[in-house]
């Protein structure tokens, strides 16, 4: 037995056959209706079988393991990490609100909140209709490029098969060009982070269905010649995506739909500030102008005669159709709707104000200390970029390694190694709810590993020190899979294979 | 200002260090002509506001009594679950990409794909995806993929499937040129019969999609259905709920071992019932899993369990290399952010109920399914659609409009179902019933009382 | 077994290692006559049946308009408080005495103590008492045993005192021959004037209340009735109203300076005010201040801020002698388990709120207050009861009985305040009524239409 | 800056002017009430003013520094650490309960609920009555000892005025007593743990108004000779009070009224699993024999007519009175009603079982690796005592030490230094609810510090070693005091003295 450690043991090992957390269970119902023997299960599912108690104990602990909004600066570059207000669960959470079944008569309460959340968005991005229905970014994407593509065979222009993307695009934008039954096209940037607009113009051609952007860019740099791009695009008869994860970055200064843009996805989960949740939910809702009304997927809102109700089918019978079981992650969506309201008109603008502010000082900083950014000359958007290609010449420390060792800092890493064209870099976005403190709390952590860098460079390559576990082998993770527990019984009876 | 912690000295002394005079300079890269004028939105309400306004919202709403399943379930969800799901430090984290950072999150994820292989019998399961209906789509999508003995892209989707499902699946994976085939389901039983495939043996097919228990509520002879398809060299996709997999057969021992392979090829479903509130439509999460032979071509994020550098074990994302953010335009799907904060609900909800509490849950519910049907055929007028054997819902037939007694019945605090008569015009007046463990006699008596007067009602009209 | 980790085989072992034969036997030292006999208590419910009792029996308690004070407030709760306070961390540990495993409550319970500080002005404050009438008590018994110069354990208690807490003050106090003077209040302006205090000059007492805002919701002449005492070296005890104090004058600054003294010696109050729900009356804490000198006769717990073994700061429970488990029968207090959760709460409002929030709040309340008053004394037969000014409650007469009046106001969904008719017969029918910041304009309009249908109602009765 | 520590800085070190949480600030409100100007506060309190995510991040990170039920083995003694149902706070907190202003008209819903609690108390206890006032256990004594003071006074006996108290007991007692203004009179427990009878016989007299004392008492045994006591006191004319901190270890085995009690407090935040809150709050319930039933404290629920009211003075005109501003902590009753109901008739015995199953398991395991039990011939009741008086002779360590060091090992420590008459004594209360695998590896634990103890003292004496705070110096707490944070402008200002 050794001193405390962080580590816990699976549920699956504290489990014994017969505990359990029984209050949980359901009453017995009388009455013996029961499953033919030929569709039977034979053996009960390996689950573990634990109090209520261990089940608590258990995932509190493992909770405590996490780095999160709510315990530390979180500069996740192009996820914007920004204070989730409690509010917005505890209000979403409400219990009638929890308890409807989406596919009872239509709740007049909860569609006011969408139908509004629907005309927010649109004021904001500069749309002409939005679907809340994509469930997350990528989602939000497919629906995108979909609509593009209902949009040309409508008009019979079949003959559009491809779409154009940034060398530095986010990896779901190509992936979500195929998933739609395109071929991805890439363009590069110039030194400047700017489209490369002769790259372009060869780029373009009458197998353009549409080009896919963010602006700000996920260099961190807003793309001055938007308009030209624009236009290049639409006068080569593709339409332009909108990436909206970086829409933080531009709430209330520009709107999407002034720059040309066609269709937008949003990603109510960082601009709107639902909770990440570990991974998700998140919501991609669509913003899209006239011309692609037609195409929106499936449910939206309406409003007739002052009751609100689904538009379906019959309504939008050009519509790309549905996402989703239902109506897209409606919880979210209520999160967003409430965040939105608290901000208001003017706190909106704010985000960006704030955002930016903090984006440009950090960078700022961090340069001052001795770091590179990738484009100097540029303003930074809601974020920026350094580089360590300097360092890893100098010291052999990567990207990685300064990553790690911000965790013993007690900050999580920016996003690492995106976009790939940047050599070891970091992408860094504070967000607009960070303190000046905390920034610079940040890059006190940033320039005493500077320090460590040329003193005690082990001390990066063996980061981190201080989490459960030091650095893990990701190599083995993918060479010796082990992705189930092996005392599981479903794992030892000989499976069909 | 709303959640921004800057005085007005910190932003003179931010701008001092830019070097700029005001934020507004922030912006000058912007070209002039675009920048937007005032936003017209609502003003900010404080947090006593909107807590008002919502729970007026809410209030609207109300809290009918609710027998609609279809794809959403009612169950009751331990008080832990939410009260752990949404401490800060699972809330507000984001997907784990740093491993040592996040060991909470990814072990949990590990947990959960350990139990959600223990549900369905399978070998690997992925992190989560959407939803149950785009979770389907993305079965197609890798069937396509993994079956490496058909080149047809043609997906075979039985009429008993939840046609929303199949909708999604065709707006998703049509787009790739995959088209689906329909199946028709027996009037008289209410499940896909062989007979229904027998004419499609032998012409090149991807994949078959089984539902168990079907958007009817009744029971697949699944191992026919199984047999067929592996025995015409077809991939076989379940969809299942996972409750029901605590009394059915899990799809990896569907069927017979036909050519040294037994059992679904890949399961997929929606996981809301474990623990997951109906909150009108989500979110909720969908699960994936599947052989090992098959890992490569999965979609989402999949959790590992490896060592440090000093060798205690832990947690991290693996075989990323399926993935949009490594494999870009070739990756197995687009999906980044998934459904990480439900599958924290739902393997706490699991770990709660274990295997006799899920058990337990998925016979109550199927009991007072039992319950229910049987009262309500005590109306007038009513009677039970099908006659195969039936899980947690089951469908019924009136002799009214079902839209009219549906809406007599809401009038009364009662959703009493789902109204097929769109869905299924050969069904006539249809509506889908179900009842969890959550409905009691007394909810059944209520819901029958009020069926009594609705059918008579209507037919006074 | 709910909450029972052991399984048979745990059993066994573990009656094998105790060498018992069963877990009866571990009762074998009870004499058998005394043995109980069954229970008669109901059967066990699963957590969701008592989840739909619970909410059976809160639907039928509703959600009345509230406008009662008279010493619990409504206020809005931001969102945060609870959901931090409610962690498992906050919520399942217990009173810190280890204190290298108790430091995030310890913290917290020194800015807790800091904050009461800075609202009351005074020195030291303790971990909080059981509530704001029970501090009252502890703060007489603490004067007793403080004043030196007095030795009549004799407290001037003025009618303007909320009665419950004059009851609970001799209900505690009383036991150790405490007794309790009435000092009445003006009839005209709802305050205890210096007046009514003169007859009492010179004769021995150890400790005059003063409640600011008193129960009537009326402002006290504090500096009067401050330097008063002083003058009669009688101790100043404090009862006020948290949220008040950011508009308020601080008791350490009320009255001028006597015999090196200013301001009250003991101050105490109701905390509930600070971020703690209505909930029929409780968990509320009671928070008590005072200078460094008396230090040592203040009840309750007190963290100090120290060093450890490496000379870092950290927090610990401190000057324990004074408590009962060091000091037994000479303690200050019996009391243990104090309010904590609710301090936590505190804590986390008063940080979210800080001096502007605090000052917005009160402001809005006594706003809110003065618009129901006015719009209260347009319904005719309704007129303020006193004069002075008040903070955000206040006394209207009615020319109809006022129990008649609040009843016909509840059926309609409002409680309108309270009925001082028991408590004050001299001031004939009466009623004391409360808005807070949660009371908004249509609120008072509903109120008042309601009220006017309710007196002329009654006048028809 | 150096790396993580789970340091946190001050609320007030996080603040600057300015700064706020403002979306939790009222919206204006017109009008013009002014307090006049010799009442108003002149500066602003010194309060910090943070924003809303520095808050939350802030307090988030405090909780992390606690050890809880809900993260670890939590054996204190006398403090039955059991699992909180989260159903009680759940289901406690819905918005009709948290809404209600207790001075409303009488809430039936809530009411029937106090209704049905104090006759589920009733009869658990075999007592006549119960009053749900006392907001925790040493008010509930207060409550108690103050009936047996009204009891004697309404007969006119006023020459009682010595309560006895067995020296082992809780500080409460005698404090309590005190309160009520009676006189203690200890007396001293045998060899075997059970009070001394020949010293009773000789303490009671004509002046004992009553004895207080728990059982099993609070050295963790069985009082046996109980009746004996009970005759001997109540035929002296005193009556007996029964401090129901322990009634975990006797649930449904036998009830303090079958006893020979006359009254009872009960800690429901032990007892009925309502949350210690760090530090409170709980709720002292009393329960009184047929004699004392008119003394209770207000307000009771009554039921007439199908229809629940508070009775009060009117109904009760002997009563004590009242001992809080409404009517107790109402919230942990009702937490306690919804534990009970969980439990209900079968769940109720099977705490006491179960409590001392595990009690009489660790302390038969810990003298098997070589600790002393305290009482070694006697059964555990629910808790036990271990001495290490012979550990500190032989290797200089203290019960203090091993405490320390088990944090280390994840394990809150157990109860030290009481009850004082045991030297260098660990009061340890496993509970109910921990499974067999907990207690094996606090064994475990145990070993460990025992092999310790022998090898490497110093590790014990200069433990904690893995908490956030090394041990901290108690002594300069108490000299140095530094009671609140020295920046706040209110210590600034020049206070009145
Ligand atoms: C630039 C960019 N685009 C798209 C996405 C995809 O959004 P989601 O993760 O919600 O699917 C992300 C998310 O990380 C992103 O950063
Ligand atoms: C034996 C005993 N009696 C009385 C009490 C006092 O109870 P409370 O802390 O609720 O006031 C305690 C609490 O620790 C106790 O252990």
């Amino acid at each position: 037995m050794t001193e405390l450690s962080l580590r816990e043991p699976l549920i699956f090992e504290l489990s014994k056959p017969g505990r359990g957390a029984v209050t949980q269970f359901p009453p017995n119902v009388a009455g013996s209706v029961r499953v033919p023997e030929n569709l039977r299960r034979r053996s009960p599912p390996a689950l573990p079988e634990v109090s209520e108690l261990q089940a608590v104990r258990h995932f509190t602990r493992l909770s405590q393991m996490n780095f999160s909004i709510d315990t530390h600066f979180y500069p996740l570059g192009s996820c914007t990490m920004k204070y989730n207000p409690k509010a917005c669960n505890t209000y979403a959470m409400l219990p009638e609100f929890l308890g409807r079944h989406p596919l009872g008569p239509e709740p007049q309460g909860f569609l006011a909140c969408m139908y509004e959340l629907q005309g927010m968005l649109q004021e904001i991005t500069g749309m002409q209709a939005v679907s809340l229905t994509p469930m997350a970014g990528a989602q939000g994407e497919f629906a995108g490029v979909a609509m593009i593509r209902a949009y040309h065979r409508a008009r019979n222009d079949t003959g559009r098969t491809e779409i154009i993307v940034p060398q530095a695009a986010h990896g779901t934008n190509p992936a979500t060009a195929t998933m739609c039954g395109y071929t991805v096209r890439e363009i590069p940037c110039d030194a400047n982070g700017d489209v490369d607009i002769e790259a372009l113009k060869l780029a373009v051609s009458p197998a353009t269905a549409g080009i896919m952007l963010t602006n700000p860019s996920t260099l961190g740099v807003f793309e001055r010649k938007i308009v030209q791009i624009a236009r290049t695009v639409h006068e080569a008869g593709g339409l332009l995506y909108y990436d909206g994860a970086n829409l933080n970055a531009i709430l209330g200064k520009v709107r999407p739909g002034d720059m040309g843009f066609d269709v937008i996805h949003m990603n109510l989960h960082k601009t709107f500030s639902t909770p990440h949740g570990g991974g998700g939910p998140g919501s991609g809702a669509v913003g899209v102008s006239a011309r692609l009304k037609a195409f929106l997927p499936l449910p939206i809102v309406g409003k007739e005669n002052a009751r609100y109700r689904w538009l379906t089918e019959g309504d939008l019978p050009q519509s790309i159709g549905r996402l989703s079981g239902f109506m897209g992650n409606a919880g979210v969506n209520l999160r967003a709707y409430i965040y939105m309201r608290l901000l208001g008109r003017q706190g909106m603008v704010r985000v960006a104000e704030f955002a930016a502010l903090n984006a440009n000082y950090l960078m700022k900083r961090l340069q001052a200390i001795g770091f590179e950014a990738a484009y100097p000359k540029r303003r930074a958007s809601h974020e920026f970029i350094i580089t360590l290609k300097q360092e890893h010449k100098a010291y052999h420390v990567s990207a990685m390694d300064v990553a790690k060792r911000l965790l013993d800092y007690g900050f999580h890493a920016p996003t690492t190694y995106f976009p790939l064209l940047v050599p070891e870099c970091l992408l860094i976005e504070p967000t607009e709810t960070e303190a000046k403190e905390d920034l610079d709390r940040f890059c006190d952590a940033m320039a005493s590993i500077r320090e460590e860098m040329r003193h005690d460079p082990e001390k990066l390559a063996s980061a981190p020190h201080t989490m459960p576990v030091r650095r893990l082998d990701d190599v083995r993770a993918a060479k010796q899979l082990d992705l189930i527990w092996k005392g599981s019984a479903a794992y030892q009876e000989p499976l069909g294979s | 200002m709303a959640f921004i912690p800057h005085t007005a000295e910190d932003i003179a002394r931010m701008l001092g260090v830019i070097g700029v005079n005001g934020i507004e300079d922030l912006f000058d890269e912007i070209p002039a002509e675009l920048r937007a004028g005032a936003l017209s939105l609502p003003e900010p309400l404080s947090e006593m506001e909107i807590g008002r306004l919502m729970g007026e919202r809410a209030a609207i709403d109300g809290r009918p009594l609710n027998f609609i399943g279809a794809g959403a379930y009612e169950h009751h969800i331990p008080a832990p679950v939410w009260s752990i799901a949404t401490r800060g430090e699972f809330y507000s984290a984001y997907t784990p990409y740093q491993a040592e950072a996040s060991q909470g999150t990814l072990q949990l994820v590990y947990e959960y794909q350990s139990m959600m292989c223990a549900l369905t019998g399978m070998e690997v399961s992925n992190a989560s995806l959407y939803d149950g209906a785009s979770a389907l789509a993305e079965a197609c999508l890798m069937a396509v993929r993994s079956n490496r003995s058909s080149s047809s892209r043609r997906i075979l989707m039985p009429r008993a499937v939840n046609p929303t499902y199949a909708q999604v699946a065709r707006a998703i994976a049509g787009n790739q040129d995959i088209s689906f085939v329909p199946v028709d389901y027996d009037r008289f039983a209410g499940v896909t019969l062989l007979e229904a495939l027998e004419a499609y043996s032998a012409q090149d097919f991807t994949a078959l999609i089984v539902q168990q228990p079907n958007f009817f509520g009744s029971l697949e002879e699944v191992d026919a259905l199984t047999n067929w398809a592996h025995e015409n060299k077809i991939l076989l996709i379940a969809l299942v709920n996972p409750i029901s997999l605590a009394l059915l057969k899990p799809p990896a021992q569907w069927g017979t071992e036909i050519a040294g392979v037994r059992g679904a090829d890949i399961v997929c479903g929606e996981g809301q019932s474990l623990g997951v509130p109906l909150a009108s439509g989500g979110p909720y999460f969908g699960f994936m899993a599947t052989r090992m032979h098959y890992v490569r071509q999965m979609p989402g994020r999949i959790v590992g369990r490896t060592v440090d550098t000093e060798g205690r074990p832990g947690f991290s994302l693996t075989l990323q290399a399926r993935e949009q953010h490594i494999r870009r335009s070739k990756a197995t799907s687009n999906i980044c952010t998934n459904q990480g904060l439900m599958v924290t609900a739902a393997t706490i909800y699991m770990s709660l109920l274990g295997p006799r509490g899920l058990e337990a849950v998925a016979q109550a519910s199927m009991q007072r399914t039992g319950e229910l049907i049987s009262a309500l055929c005590q109306v007038a007028g009513v009677k039970r659609g099908f006659t195969a054997p039936h899980f947690h819902e089951a469908v019924l037939l009136l002799d009214r409009p079902a839209a009219e007694v549906l809406a007599a019945l809401y009038r009364k605090g009662i959703i009493g179902g789902l109204d097929l008569s769109e869905r299924y015009p050969e069904l006539g007046s249809a509506m889908l019933v179900c009842a969890t463990e959550t409905k009691l006699s007394v909810d059944i008596d209520r819901y029958r009382a009020a069926l009594t007067d609705a059918m008579s009602a209507s037919c006074a009209t």
